[in-house]
């Protein structure tokens, strides 16, 4: 038997546009691992509704840092979707 | 804490980089605009990943700190709805000498505006609201990549 | 009227630059600074050729909106007797974008230590008392070419 | 008969260590015409008491503008010695 594929459960957050484009502040999402942010970002966009209009490479964080899309996820990190910065 | 809701006090991020050590200390102000680029804004709404935004800023402080040596920064951005002309965003370095008081608040300014989790919704006159990309235009559909 | 020899308000400088087409805002406040490179400094006299000085930063005021289209300057020079950590000069530079004000207002405090005839004396603890030169020394002795 | 050379009246204004150097603020100094702001500078340190001490090309000014030391004067104009400018 092969053994079974662990998965991770992720907390997406969304802000401004983005949270305006899937109706939402946050999701879970649950995704098989090894996974990184970029897989975590194509099921966001894949199965919440109004996330398809999001980027296919946003500007990404996890834990409160900015990452790359090829940077590893963990069960129970935080993603977080950005869009283009416009502080100050 | 580095974000506030009300306005921004100036005397006070003054009070908190004053030293006798540093003669020179420079501030940077960014209010909200209503000018030509701009049509008929009446004030912004600001957002944020707030968590997301002390972690950064407490890191740019740092940075500035191993910079500069000698080097103190204050700041504070403001969230929410601001009205034309007030400030979102006040930064006061103080250093031994000029250059560096000059050199760090641009360094900071500059890396807020690259690093800080802060969006905008331009509300204007005729009452559409606008989101504002970082070159300065607004964005009204999903910019797909 | 640049001069003064009472406290600067920097809320009358910032007061006087504020427009809704300025997004950027850019202060240097000048301090009186006893530091490590001092010895034990209370307080600056300062003292200047008046009647230039009130010309020479109209000019510079001037060539900073031949420079900086749209923008605009306020700032003060004080005079007298300056205790260690309150102001000597304050400069406030607004403009509709941050990198003109930061310009503007760095080409402003450069332009007045080249060009504008103020002089300072130092007055130390030990209670003596020594002219400045521009590089931060003092020159006790006269300086033969 | 040669003409006779016209005189100026210059004054001459002094601050911070050169006021000091020489003990007052201004002085009227007579100089030939022509001349130069140099040849004014040279007749204060020649003349006035203390004003040797005073460099032989310090900074100068006429009527509140700074020149060079081959700046002409005329009768009436103001001259100022400064000494190296600390301001700010």
């Amino acid at each position: 038997m092969a053994p079974q594929t662990p998965s991770g459960t992720i907390r997406v957050r969304f802000f401004a546009r983005y949270a305006e484009l899937v109706g939402r502040a946050e999701a879970a999402v649950a995704v098989p691992l090894p996974a990184t942010v970029g897989d975590v970002v194509r099921r966001v966009r894949d199965q919440l509704p109004g996330a398809h209009d999001i980027p296919e490479r946003p500007l990404t964080a996890v834990n409160l840092r900015h990452v790359k899309l090829d940077a590893s996820v963990r069960d129970g990190d935080e993603v977080a979707l950005l869009p283009p910065i416009a502080g100050g | 804490m580095y974000l506030t809701r009300s306005s921004i006090s100036l005397d006070a991020l003054l009070a908190e980089v004053s030293s006798p050590e540093c003669g020179g200390t420079c501030v940077f102000l960014g209010t909200v605009r209503d000018g030509p680029e701009e049509h008929g804004v009446t004030a912004i709404e600001y957002s944020a990943y707030e968590e997301m935004v002390e972690g950064e800023l407490g890191r740019i402080v740092a940075e500035v700190g191993e910079r500069w040596a000698g080097a103190r920064v204050a700041l504070r951005h403001r969230l929410g709805l601001i009205p034309v002309g007030e400030a979102s965003i006040a930064i006061v370095t103080a250093a031994p000498h000029r250059a560096q008081a000059f050199e760090a608040c641009r360094y900071v300014i500059e890396e807020v505006k690259r690093r800080v989790p802060v969006w905008k919704k331009e509300l204007r006159a005729d009452g559409t609201e606008v989101w504002v990309d970082p070159s300065g235009r607004p964005t009204t559909r999903p910019a797909h990549v």
